[in-house]
């Protein structure tokens, strides 16, 4: 969806907020960070659903809240949509209803603290599909953009670029975020010339982007 | 100007307020829901707090400063060497570093979130995540690096990434001229966050 | 300037309030828009200043105020920049000094009706250059987005099109905007294909475009 | 889900009634430096209110319905034709009407602003100035008609009109089949805006 959050190459916004150089300006920003972590675990969700949650915010929200409110509503919504809390829940902060907590465990310290070093294993090696391109290929980036979650920036749809590396087949963002599973697909980093995207300069810029997304032009 | 004569009307302390309130709130339900452990809060903040930041992506660096094959490792296959010396989690699975040299400068932006490389720089700096930065680093990163006060020549290419996927990247740093003989330790110390996001020369 | 004001294209803004028929809601709406109108023959200013200090409103602005509290802030910063009042009178609303009438004479009703019903004159119809595109020819709109106030949306931006209709040379909103005079340009009805807009579709888009933003491609 | 269960904290009374205190002090500034003429302001908002308006563009409508020589100079040369009915003035400058066909929908819009034709048509309604119109009629038009209630068969062609010039469009419906030997005047109370802008048919 091309909302607000995909902002790449608008303008308007004034210059970027050089001294703004903390993590967390405020105790609470640590509290919403914390419980979209954790609340994952239960619902569960990962990053791309949140994505998509943030990215569902009217334009004027998006804008105007903080960005790690925007992160504790996101995942809010995510539980709501689960069915483990009511709006009405959400809105008063008070319990009405008991959840199935066997179906949907809360993540101990250790278990939390144990992934979040691990990280997460998002590619396929065995992925069987051979890549459709190959390196120094001119591509084009599909021009249709997608009602749901998608990755394909706005500013770089229908922009010739060259393959640059092959990355391997990941989880496509797009398909778990519309809950259709991991859909494995070869991703690519594409370099684009600054003048082909804004029409002059000679810098390039890469995109990391998923097969889906390109075309032979 | 209507933006600088009329204050902006939802910056304010009630609007952080009310989200500090609402967040509270929040996280109460959650946990008297037993769906979160108010320990686990704790802990994943006192991990990235404590555990993650700028000086692991800074003790990287320095290593390869000091140490030609390990840089090499580091170019090639930069999750593998980035994971040899511990710094592994979410947010840096896949890493890919990219040198600057006499004739690039690589900067690095999210525009569609703010996507970034948790184990070795730590949660990122506001100004990362404003609409400004994601916005223009991709349009006109010359005019940004220079808010920043970087001026680069003319000769000098800017390589901006996009992080748009499940890749994150870290900047290599030229090294100093001036740092012959330093140790790991004192090579590290000269290296700076914004030195590896792109938006400072080290 | 691609901000918030250029909005084609863009999704995440939910359905179109069909119901909100009104053409004012309140009355300080019809206040400010006729202080607009009004305010514009003292200053001066032109509907395309106008429309260029509206988009100047930062993005999370332009979204949260009213049309009409737009056009009467646009209209009293171009007064100010004019150095007709005083950002300090802005603010408090109070007259802190006089400016000279002679040179700024505030508009009659009867020549405000008068000239609100004979409309302005935009075309030169002796403008010498002659047209670079001719019906039916393939055109490319611009990639390059100007800093300053422009009429070639982003979601056009590197199209294809085909010329419509060649309307004639007309004052130009680029140039005006930046006090650059009329600066007269011939203008053209392009023709798009919704396919090669959105990558879907059948139907089809016209857009006026000034020769400047166009180009053979 | 964020959007419904939190109430958007800037769209409640407060800022309303900011708005209309800040246009106010802006009238009383600019009577007060001399710059405005309150008898000018006031004449303009009834100029507007009484003189103008969608029943200009339905008796333009009902014309071209009712005499063909005048339809082909309508499509011809709308600016000299609705000229000629007396409807002129500020956005009514450069007039193209099109006209709707068994096989063409027409709609108008203005993404960057609201261009809107001010003597035949009035000013705009609150809906067309809404950013949900003016993002998504250019991308998806058939789905805002549908939320106007107008469901078009696949084989007709929607053509989106962009009024990102100085051209300002009227659509002229069909004239409805079940109107014959009716009265211009008859004809006109048929003509809806909505009909003239192209989020309904007549």
């Amino acid at each position: 969806m091309d909302s607000i959050h995909d902002m790449g190459g608008m303008q308007g916004f004034g210059p970027v907020p050089v001294d703004a150089e903390e993590v967390f300006a405020h105790d609470w920003q640590k509290r919403a960070f914390a419980l979209t972590e954790t609340l994952g675990w239960a619902v569960p969700y990962g990053s791309d659903e949140h994505r998509q949650e943030i990215e569902r915010l009217a334009p004027a929200e998006y804008l105007n809240r903080d960005y790690f409110e925007k992160w504790a509503l996101a995942a809010a919504a995510l539980a709501r949509g689960a069915g483990l809390v009511s709006a009405d829940e959400v809105v008063t902060g008070r319990k009405s209803f008991d959840v199935d907590l066997a179906a949907h465990p809360r993540v101990s310290a250790a278990d939390l603290l144990a992934a979040s070093r691990a990280g997460a294993e998002m590619t396929f090696p065995d992925h069987p599909a051979e890549p459709c391109f190959a390196m120094g290929d001119t591509v084009r980036v599909m021009v249709h953009g997608p009602d749901g979650h998608t990755r394909a920036p706005r500013y770089l749809r229908g922009r010739l670029g060259r393959i640059e590396r092959h990355l391997g087949a990941f989880q496509f963002a797009d398909a778990l975020a519309a809950g259709r599973g991991p859909d494995p697909q070869h991703c690519y980093t594409v370099i684009f010339d600054a003048a082909e995207l804004w029409g002059q300069g000679s810098d390039t810029l890469c995109a990391d982007l998923w097969e889906p997304y390109l075309e032979h032009p | 100007m209507p933006h600088d004569t009329h204050d902006h009307d939802h910056d304010h302390d009630p609007l952080e307020q009310g989200a500090a309130l609402r967040v509270r709130a929040l996280e109460e339900l959650m946990v008297a829901k037993g769906l979160v452990d108010p320990a686990a809060m704790d802990a994943i903040v006192e991990y990235y707090e404590t555990e993650t930041g700028p000086r692991n992506g800074a003790a990287v660096v320095a290593r390869a400063w000091s140490d030609p094959d390990f840089k090499e490792w580091l170019l090639r296959d930069g999750s593998a060497a980035i994971a040899s010396m511990g710094f592994t989690g979410f947010q840096g699975e896949y890493m890919r570093v990219v040198e600057n040299t006499d004739t690039v400068h690589n900067i690095v932006v999210c525009t569609l979130c703010s996507c970034y490389p948790w184990p070795v720089l730590g949660l990122p700096p506001t100004w990362y995540k404003s609409p400004a930065y994601r916005a223009r680093t991709v349009r006109e990163p010359r005019v940004v690096l220079s808010e920043f006060g970087v001026e680069l020549p003319k000769e000098m290419r800017v390589q901006v990434w996009d992080s748009t996927a499940e890749i994150r990247y870290l900047v290599l740093p030229q090294r100093p001229s001036d740092t012959e003989g330093e140790t790991p330790e004192a090579l590290a110390a000269r290296v700076t966050r914004n030195g590896m996001i792109g938006t400072a020369r080290v």
